[in-house]
């Protein structure tokens, strides 16, 4: 990661000169820069005495007509939608309503189309550099190269949940969210399931997984009947727990309270995309009185989770410890690959904070791309 | 053919419009808006079939006379009504096969379509989404509890956040000095909002751009196939 | 099976309690006043520095579920461009978008009757128009940034892009002057930002439900990827506040606060009984102990 | 025929209101009108909105003209084969292409917009500003913004010193959980309001 940095600098450095603008006549045309060759850029600075300005354009028998009025000292105005490599006159009218003061300027530009935006070239460099590292991780992860990344708490948790459920002698209610299997949260959530089914094959705790979806149903069941054969428990595995309740998103609720309300479940996890219902199930787990642990990507629903649930996997951390768990090469490069991104906002900001302290605009400047 | 195929198109036009999202001169804007016209051309169908798959989930329901059976055939009836109505005499100022039928709207005061729109769909969609503010009501009473640091400082905020977003905030702390007005609860609504939210949520938005870029990439270049359905 | 009764019951009196935390401040108004915040005195702030005779783009992404929040912000925009001479382009990415936009600007022409008789209306195809919806998000924008008649061939009325006379001079997104996106969720005001401003630099502001809002806050920052927003019924009040009249989100502030206070209070009785559940527990586990 | 309309939509609202007691049929009959009628609306307006202007319309005043669009329509078709199960892997097709073009488009737009400007949204200089409140925030700001993002970074273990920026990130998010809190329970409130506002107003004619 050091490696990648140190190029990102020393790409850096060398972009200062771009930011420089010349000085500004009075009136000027010319070809927007950068752009499809569509538009002419027209700057103007006027006599503080003028109030009113009109900006006019020639036509082809090159008669002036009218297409800007509106007034101020010193501006501008993208005239769009032109031919490529035309050239077009301009007037620029500006005077006095109440004096009859008046000025005319004229101009003339061609327009030109060019090769690269060089606006972009902050974010071309940017967004290469974290493809870059994507893919770099993933080729890592894909060759065997064993990737680091840190155990999330929130797993931690899960085995207390567990040991809880077990010494009651109640059973364990997971529920893998209310999307479908083209969700990579509800990827996730089943890459979590699995150790979690080991664990209870492993203490003889029951395991319900209500679905949504008849897919994912069947995906569950794959992942819980695999855990229970690396547990060396096949015989505990219970096809009917794992089960389909109903497409429908109020229904399916409706369906997990009442099984919350039945069986007294001892733990919960609800992980995956959960809307608008992720409440009413954590408040019938929290009166069961049972220990809950939630994660989800979708931010409305996180504040929620938070407060009714024992633990939280918040966004990224629950896609953070699905690949912990999984160990796929894929997941856990693009993870690094993301970190690096992060890494490099923490260093580039603080940065730009420095430079903004010390009046080196053209830092951020170049971060924002220009327009 | 049926899995490598797919995969170049994903990649040609992904390509297409990656570089064309840095060269502005044609052919890229021009190959860029043909991609734009057949993409909202290919949604259409896309929506139609999501709405034929409904229907076909329904109709062998009612006909396995599933548990719930009478609820999905008055789903389907309702479902046709609203379509038949729609395709005979369109909605607002749009007309349909039969043109602007005046004489339905002259009996029920609106196009049938409209109708229907106004007086059914209209209160099942809000009073369906309405619901939610009782459970949040009654989730506040039962599951709202304060137990870790962190927990706190979410529910002082709610506090603040919910007491500044009413009319009674100026009332209860009007009182406070002007040189202390950013004590007031619209004030400190606001500071909260500005700063320390924003400063989160930029954290979100900045960590799940880049998980955006990942997939996008990992799409672009065939690594990640699930959208071709089939498992892995 | 005790247990599970006394849940469902609570739940039951606590669903009571709302509606009549609701119902009796719109039986009784308390007549509370509210007062603007900068965010929302920014969207009017962008309508008011725009000239007459310019184009904009409101657009409708959303459905009727949220219509108490967004609909009264709709109205509010609408009368202040039209007061303004702008000409309001209508658009939707959500498929219910077209119906709300339509009955937006009769509410709207509706009111203005009420107040003058003899005003003149503002006239579809002249002050305003009504290009329906298109699935697509973001990809459908960046088509609009290349060219508007590609993506709407005709308004909903049927009726050919090139001969609708406002759009004369729209070619395409930029040359519009502002772009508000009143919505509810996903496609809808982000896609604005990243397109229309991202891309094109159009001015966009946004309404959007107070659910998603604080997530839109990182946009208004000095890179002006956001010109303001309003978010929820409150800042619809204010809107309607600034406009100079009391409309229903203004109405509708003072059962929102009652029923805010009572959320607050619930909170603060369920926090009591748990702590004494807590001592009670702990108490009878030092009876079993000792 | 106003009156009758009223009725209908204020027993829908009480049917779905209904579902507070219990479950019972009014609800899942109203519910199931509305998984109908929604469907429906969908169905009507893709084809007036979009398949009739940008597809139908173009081919049948010009055809010759618009042959190319009869790509997207194959593409399109090939789509609807999703319903088919032995021709299932034809809409693969027309998914990779709408996959390919919006995942680009999304690639650049969102690292643009939320990873560029948001970067450079937080490299200000706090002391540029004269109220203290707004210093204060300014730095609130940059140090939040820094942890959050810290607080998501999963190549190195929380131990230490770096637990630090990881503990205070997860505060601020906290803070803005407790902000969004606030504000969906206002936004659900509103929609409640909204109903009892028709069923008092418009239903009942008790309030005017």
């Amino acid at each position: 990661m050091k490696r990648l940095l140190s190029v990102v600098f020393l790409l850096l450095v060398g972009l200062y000169p771009l930011m420089t603008l010349a000085a500004e006549p009075v009136f000027s045309a010319s070809d927007m820069p950068w752009d499809d060759g569509t538009a002419i850029l027209l700057k103007w600075e006027l006599d503080p005495k003028m109030d009113s300005l009109s900006l006019q354009k020639a036509d082809s028998l090159g008669v002036f007509h009218e297409f800007f009025n509106e007034f101020s000292t010193q501006g501008q105005h993208v005239d769009t939608s032109l031919e490529i490599g035309d050239s077009y006159k301009y007037r620029l009218i500006s005077y006095n309503s109440a004096t009859g003061d008046s000025s005319v300027f004229t101009g003339s530009a061609t327009t030109k189309a060019q090769w690269f935006d060089m606006n972009k070239l902050s974010l071309l460099i940017m967004l290469s550099l974290v493809c870059a590292a994507i893919l770099y991780y993933i080729y890592l992860g894909r060759k065997g190269k064993d990737l680091f990344i840190r155990r999330i708490s929130g797993l931690d948790s899960m085995d207390e949940a567990i040991g809880r459920a077990t010494e009651k002698g109640k059973p364990i209610l997971f529920v893998p969210g209310l999307s479908d299997l083209g969700d990579i949260q509800t990827i996730a959530a089943l890459n979590i399931l699995s150790p979690l089914a080991q664990k209870s094959a492993e203490y003889g705790t029951e395991l319900l997984v209500p679905c949504r979806s008849s897919m994912v149903m069947s995906a569950a069941r794959e992942t819980v009947k695999e855990a229970y054969m690396k547990a060396g428990r096949p015989d505990a595995y219970r096809e009917e727990n794992i089960f389909y309740l109903s497409d429908d998103q109020f229904g399916f609720v409706a369906g997990v309270d009442g099984i919350m309300l039945r069986e007294q479940p001892a733990a919960n996890f609800f992980l995956g995309a959960f809307w608008a219902e992720s409440l009413i199930l954590t408040e019938t787990g929290f009166g069961t009185g049972a220990i809950q642990t939630a994660g989800t990507g979708q931010p409305h629903q996180l504040p929620f989770f938070v407060v009714s649930c024992d633990y939280t996997l918040i966004g990224e951390e629950l896609y953070a410890a699905s690949a912990y768990i999984s160990r796929d090469p894929q997941q856990l490069g693009s993870l690094k690959g993301h970190d690096f991104g992060k890494l490099l906002v923490i260093i580039l900001v603080l940065a730009g904070v420095v430079a903004e302290i010390l009046g080196w605009g053209w830092f951020k400047h170049f971060f924002e791309g220009g327009s | 053919m049926k899995r490598n195929v797919p995969l170049v198109v994903a990649f040609i036009s992904g390509l297409v419009i990656l570089i064309g999202g840095f060269i502005p001169r044609e052919p890229f804007p021009s190959i860029e808006s043909t991609l734009i016209d057949w993409f909202m051309i290919i949604s259409g169908f896309a929506i139609l079939l999501g709405q034929a798959s409904l229907l076909h989930l329904n109709i062998t329901r009612v006909k396995n006379k599933m548990p719930n059976w009478p609820y999905y055939l008055s789903g389907l009836i309702s479902f046709a009504l609203m379509l038949i109505v729609g395709l005979l005499w369109g909605m607002e100022q749009t007309p349909g096969l039969l043109g602007q039928g005046e004489g339905v709207v002259k009996f029920l005061g609106a196009k049938p379509f409209d109708y229907l729109f106004t007086n059914a769909f209209i209160p099942l969609s809000a009073t369906m989404f309405s619901l939610l503010a009782f459970y949040i009501a009654s989730a506040a009473y039962r599951a709202f509890i304060i137990r870790t640091f962190e927990s706190n400082l979410l529910m002082i905020t709610a506090v603040i956040v919910m007491l500044g977003r009413t009319s009674f905030a100026q009332l209860l702390t009007g009182w406070i000095p002007d040189k202390f007005s950013f004590l007031r609860l619209p004030e400190l609504t606001n500071f909260i909002m500005e700063y320390p939210n924003t400063a989160a949520q930029r954290a979100i938005l900045i960590s799940a751009a880049l998980g955006i870029v990942g997939a996008s990439l990992r799409i672009i270049l065939g690594i990640e196939r699930s959208y071709l359905g089939g498992g892995k | 099976m005790k247990m599970p009764e006394r849940t469902v019951i609570e739940r039951r009196i606590v669903f009571l309690v709302l509606v009549l935390a609701v119902m009796l401040p719109m039986l009784f108004p308390l007549g509370l006043k509210t007062q603007s915040t900068p965010l929302t005195q920014k969207v009017y702030d962008l309508i008011e520095s725009v000239p007459a005779g310019a184009p904009v783009i409101i657009s409708f992404d959303y459905d009727p579920s949220v219509i108490t929040e967004i609909q009264p912000m709709a109205l509010a925009l609408i009368e202040h461009a039209w007061q303004k001479g702008h000409k309001v382009i209508a658009t939707a990415m959500w498929p219910q978008g077209p119906q709300m936009a339509d009955m937006a600007f009769n509410d709207v022409k509706e009111k203005l009757k009420s107040q003058n008789p003899d005003a003149k209306l503002p006239q579809y195809g002249e002050d305003y128009v009504n290009l329906g919806y298109k699935p697509g998000g973001l990809v459908t924008i960046q088509g609009m940034g290349r060219n508007m008649k590609a993506i709407f061939p005709s308004d909903i009325t049927g009726k050919k892009y090139e001969e609708i006379s406002l759009l004369e001079k729209v070619r395409s997104l930029k040359d519009i002057r502002y772009v508000i996106s009143l919505s509810a969720g996903d496609p809808g005001l982000r896609d604005w930002i990243m397109t229309a401003k991202g891309k094109f630099n159009v001015p966009v502001a946004g309404g959007t439900t107070a659910v998603s809002t604080p997530g839109f806050l990182p946009y208004v920052s000095d890179q002006d990827q956001l010109h303001g927003l309003l978010g929820g019924l409150k800042s619809a009040a204010e809107y309607e506040l600034l406009m100079g009249y009391e409309g229903s989100a203004s109405r509708g502030m003072n059962p929102q606060s009652v029923a805010h206070i009572l959320i607050l209070l619930l909170i603060l009785f369920g926090n009591i009984r748990a702590a004494r559940k807590r001592k009670m527990d702990k108490l009878a586990l030092e009876a079993n102990n000792g | 025929m106003t009156t009758f309309g009223i009725w209908l939509a204020a027993f829908f609202t009480l049917s779905i209101f209904s579902f507070l007691y219990k479950d019972n049929p009014f609800y899942k009959f109203a519910e199931q009108v509305f998984v109908g009628l929604s469907a429906s609306y969908w169905l009507v307006y893709t084809i007036y909105n979009i398949l009739i202007p940008n597809l139908f319309n173009k081919l049948g005043t010009d055809f010759r003209g618009n042959l190319v669009l009869l790509i997207p329509m194959t593409l399109g078709i090939l789509m609807l084969m999703r319903m088919v199960p032995k021709l299932q892997w034809l809409s693969r097709y027309p998914m990779a292409l709408m996959v390919g073009t919006s995942a680009a488009m999304s690639m650049l737009l969102s690292f643009k917009s939320d990873f560029m400007s948001q970067m450079a949204a937080t490299m200000v200089n706090p002391f540029s500003f004269s109220s203290p409140v707004d210093i204060v925030g300014s730095i609130l700001l940059i140090v939040g913004t820094l942890c959050g993002v810290f607080f998501f970074y999963f190549s190195k273990k929380q131990e230490g010193i770096y637990k630090i920026p990881s503990k205070i990130g997860i505060w601020f998010l906290m803070v803005s959980f407790g902000a969004s809190f606030g504000y969906t329970v206002m936004a659900r409130i509103s929609l409640l309001i909204g109903r009892l506002d028709f069923l008092l107003r418009d239903w009942l004619h008790i309030i005017k």
